[in-house]
């Protein structure tokens, strides 16, 4: 019961550490200092804390305040699957990855709600662009994390980690690890692949929302990418392992890199269009994907 | 009647963060003062906004006759509480749009990131609220009405919850699903300013478009901020420097709807700075060219020539070659891109999405953002 | 856990899920627009996963939740796009031919029951222990192989033709729907679904929408 | 393999842990005072809509869908597989 309890500061945390290495990329791409930024992501949460909260003429209103909850919760769940340290993992699925695979189709789901609930054009418009982004991202994710799978002989994380113990997987399996985050930026709409948020839809999903509406809104998802990047760090680059370090030491050093990553490629690269990205989902990232996991079956059988 | 709200003490902490939040500003762009704006995207104290709900300002540049001042009035009051406006109005314009009537104003380009901060600190510390411009009424009366008292009739009839639905159109696949049309700005993020886009859309193509310049065609700058500031309007040096600056504002404008805010940051900073190098110029352009930005527009909004990833390229070397002749240098200085006509422009939208006409509106040159210098526009001022 | 030492909470744990699946499932046909009805469909199989899932069905329960996830978001697009008045600002009725659906349904649920009651099941408790994802995996690549590439090769003709039915472009380059009108709302009818003009000499390109079935 | 031990009732409580907490949470912020009509209006950089947003949309990816909800009920099949390639 504690580890449960214990996934409510790690939510916080994620969303908070996302946050942070968001500003952090786009201050020093700006070519700002990157004094005071500790601080900033609180003075925004205060500032949307005071602000109204504004609703369209005739929205969903059951929907709206539905979809940024399941995305908390999403993240939080994503957050409790990965194992933090030897032998301490809060959910120990058995058939984690296809959990985590639930998860990331849930959250499709929750960002359609969202754009659909405000009864607007611009969210409904990024509704059905990151819809189509996202199943085929999901499709990617499936092959991906199936890889991982293969050497662990089990869909258990905790498995996959200790699978990592003598070689991590991102050696094992190159393709995999530049795959999966690419998947991240695109379930959790996270720049440069912010489907559900773009600046030619006026912020796309969330154009209708105001203060804690937003607040929420943000805040889940940043939450989500951080799951997103202990995923990562425990699928690919393995997880708590490492030398002189204690095993959390080594996820949050890892998840934090990824993040950084991350937020790098956001403030850095231009996006796609959602239809673009669709036709090169299909015709160049699935099929390095099937790659990625006929090689990962290769090095598996050896 | 000012919105008052409850000011609880316990929320003190909260509201003294509040108001060291970065400024969420939305701009709202009216004619005379090109995409000055655009400038403050440098200021790390501000935040531009790309919707009015996360606004705390409504920043109004410029003059709104006629619909612009509707269209002002309609963006207002989408602000959420506490909320306030603040008007760049330069002396001698006389017409006060309603949304603006109580608005503070500032005549200097430079006085706006401290006259915005301001604002920003005095409405979080329980300053007064702006209230709203429109009459507190659905856009059609419903009440009661209809079928079930929702102002239905039937599956698709009436107007429910003041508002017909939409009906079905042709569309290109064959399939007569539900078609949208809408008026899209005048001050939708990026867009030009006065530029309004009249849309029909199946899903999110463009069935057909026409484009309006709202205030009339003839809204240039009334007086140009540019060269004002910069002393000698007749100087070549200054004339350089003003259009460098002008396309540089193009550039920061473009780099925020690509969603890259922090190329738009440097974009105006460079833009911002009277000192400002072609070198400067040169490796902003080498930053975006390595964004893929240029490259993912490519084949976007083809009007008159060029796409919009071509325009983006064009304004980041005519910005260099102009910044070099600034100093003196002799730099290359490729011809503006023809303004396009209308119709033209209109055409170019029909089969886009939306994605794409937005970017095609906000790239193609427009007449009102031409710096001229002060003396030719002094002799236009109303 | 085997049914045997199954913990009170699983049991709670079983009736909440068990009712809300129920409670959401019938809230599917009591709403007036489609993606709140395609979501609460998906909430009762939420709910029929966790059901699945405190069984012990560790993969089915799994596999259950991340299939209906999809499958009623893709079912939300469709609908949006083919149904009148897809977020029900009008109030309408969800129902279709209720007399009949009616007895369907009791038909259904009274076979369901006959079945739980009547039929014979297997009595093997699974072992403390097992893996069944493992066991269910060598039965896919081992005995059941049939079964594996059966259903590849279905899902595989299936693609082939979802596009083949939903492309517009014909084997002979034009529309494949070329020259065909959709039927009447009533056999014989002049009356047609909104938006489909019977002339070409419409002139007014299918505004106006025909009123529809009410 | 080791016994896998069971993970429903932490998975179960994570997640309606969670979304109870961020349900309360909404309900416990503020927002101010419910929005007049013209706040209301939607979000259009100034421009307006005469008809609702609501509408059958046209999402044109509609084969993409099919053949994606095919190729996922495949690769529901792979899962399983994955655990026992090796073997």
């Amino acid at each position: 019961m504690t580890r449960v309890l214990a996934v409510g500061p790690l939510v916080v945390a994620g969303a908070y550490a996302a946050a942070v290495a968001r500003l952090a990329a786009a201050s020093a791409a700006a070519g700002h200092g990157l004094r005071g930024l500790a601080a900033e992501p609180l003075r925004r949460a205060a500032l949307a804390l005071v602000q109204q909260r504004l609703a369209t003429e005739r929205p969903d209103a059951a929907s709206r305040a539905l979809a940024p909850a399941v995305v908390a919760a999403l993240a939080a769940v994503g957050l409790a699957l990965v194992p933090l340290s030897r032998g301490w993992v809060v959910v120990d699925a058995g058939a984690g990855i296809v959990v985590w695979g639930s998860l990331e189709a849930l959250a499709i789901a929750a960002v359609y709600l969202h754009g659909w609930s405000a009864n607007s054009l611009q969210p409904l418009v990024a509704a059905y662009r990151f819809t189509a982004a996202g199943l085929t991202l999901l499709l990617l994710s499936m092959f991906v994390l199936i890889g991982v799978a293969l050497p662990a002989q089990s869909l258990r994380l905790a498995d996959v980690v200790d699978a990592q113990a003598g070689l991590w997987n991102v050696l094992r399996q190159p393709l995999g690890l530049p795959l999966f985050l690419v998947v991240a930026l695109g379930i959790t709409s996270w720049p440069p692949l912010d489907l559900a948020g773009g600046a030619d839809l006026a912020g796309g999903t969330a154009a209708e929302a105001s203060g804690p509406g937003r607040l929420a809104w943000t805040a889940a998802r940043a939450a989500l990418l951080a799951a997103f990047a202990a995923m990562g760090a425990a699928a690919f680059l393995g997880g708590w392992h490492g030398p002189w370090l204690p095993g959390p030491a080594w996820m949050a050093v890892k998840t934090a890199a990824l993040l950084a990553v991350l937020a790098a490629a956001g403030v850095r690269l231009a996006g796609l269009r959602a239809e673009a990205l669709v036709a090169r989902g299909w015709t160049v990232l699935l099929p390095l994907a099937f790659a990625d996991l006929a090689m990962a079956g290769l090095v598996a059988q050896l | 009647m000012a919105v008052s709200r409850p000011r609880p003490a316990r929320l003190a902490l909260v509201r003294r963060l509040a108001a060291a939040a970065p400024v969420p500003v939305f701009v709202a762009r009216g004619l005379g003062a090109g995409r000055a704006d655009a400038e403050l995207a440098a200021d790390r104290r501000l935040h531009l906004v790309g919707s009015p709900r996360q606004a705390t300002v409504l920043l109004a540049t410029g003059r709104f006759p006629g619909r612009l001042g509707d269209a002002l009035a309609r963006v207002h009051d989408q602000l959420p509480h506490p909320r306030t406006a603040l008007w760049w109005r330069r002396p001698g314009w006389a017409e006060v749009p309603p949304a603006l009537a109580g608005a503070a104003a500032v005549a200097e380009l430079a006085a706006l990131p401290a006259a915005l901060v301001a604002a920003h600190r005095a409405l979080v510390a329980g300053g007064p609220s702006a209230p709203d411009v429109g009459p507190d009424q659905p856009p059609q009366p419903f009440e009661g009405r209809g079928d079930h008292g929702q102002g239905g009739e039937g599956m698709m009839g009436g107007v429910p919850w003041g508002r017909p639905m939409a009906m079905p159109g042709e569309d290109r696949d064959g399939l007569a699903l539900d078609e949208l049309s809408l008026d899209l700005g005048p001050f939708q993020p990026g867009f030009p300013p006065g530029l309004v886009a009249h849309l029909r859309l199946q899903g999110e193509v463009v069935v057909e478009a026409g484009v309006e310049r709202a205030g009339g065609v003839d809204g240039g700058p009334a007086v140009d901020p540019v060269t004002e500031r910069l002393g000698e309007p007749g100087s070549p040096g200054g004339r350089a420097r003003a259009e460098a600056r002008a396309e540089l504002r193009r550039v920061a404008d473009l780099c925020r709807l690509g969603g890259l805010g922090p190329l738009a940051a440097r974009a105006a900073a460079v833009a911002a700075d009277p000192g400002a190098r072609a070198v400067d110029a040169a490796r902003l352009a080498a930053a975006v060219r390595r964004s893929r930005l240029p490259a993912r527009w490519a084949g976007v909004g083809r009007v008159g020539g060029i796409g919009a990833g071509d325009r983006l390229a064009l304004a980041l070397a005519r910005a260099e070659g102009a910044l070099a002749r600034a100093d003196g240098g002799a730099g290359t200085l490729p011809p503006a891109p023809a303004t396009v006509d209308p119709d033209e422009l209109a055409g170019a939208l029909a089969g886009l999405d939306w994605g794409d006409a937005v970017v095609t509106l906000a790239s193609v040159p427009d007449p009102s953002e031409a710096p001229r210098p002060a003396a030719a526009a002094a002799s236009r001022a109303p | 856990m085997t049914p045997d030492q199954a913990p009170a909470w699983a049991d709670v744990g079983f009736w909440v899920f068990a009712l809300a699946a129920v409670a959401t499932g019938y809230r599917v046909f009591r709403t007036d627009s489609m993606v709140r009805s395609a979501f609460l469909l998906l909430a009762s199989f939420l709910n029929v996963g966790a059901v699945v899932l405190l069984l012990g069905g560790r993969y089915l329960g799994v596999a259950l939740v991340f299939m209906m996830t999809v499958e009623m978001t893709v079912m939300a697009i469709f609908m949006v796009a083919f149904m009148m008045n897809p977020a029900g600002l009008n109030p309408m009725s969800m129902v279709h031919q209720p007399r009949l659906a009616v007895v369907a349904g009791a038909g259904a649920f009274g076979g369901g029951v006959l079945l739980a009651l009547l039929g014979e099941f297997p009595d093997r408790p699974r072992r403390a222990g097992a893996d069944v994802i493992a066991a269910l995996g060598s039965q896919l690549l081992g005995r059941s192989m049939l079964v594996f590439e059966t259903v590849g090769v279905t899902l595989l003709a299936a693609m082939v033709g979802a596009v083949a039915l939903s492309s517009r472009r014909s084997r002979f380059g034009g529309p494949a729907d070329e020259g065909s009108l959709p039927p009447p709302l009533e056999p014989g009818g002049d009356r047609y679904p909104a938006g489909v003009v019977p002339e070409p000499a419409g002139g007014h390109g299918g505004h106006g929408g025909h009123g529809g079935h009410q | 393999m080791a016994a896998v031990p069971d993970a429903i009732a932490p998975l179960l409580a994570v997640a309606g842990l969670a979304l109870a907490g961020a349900l309360v949470a909404r309900w416990w912020c503020l927002g101010g005072p419910p929005p007049t009509w013209p706040q209301r209006a939607p979000v259009l950089g100034g421009g307006a809509m005469a008809t609702h947003a609501w509408s059958r949309y046209h999402a044109r990816y509609f084969p993409m869908t099919l053949v994606f909800v095919a190729f996922e009920m495949e690769m529901m099949f792979m899962y399983p597989w994955a655990v026992v390639f090796v073997r």
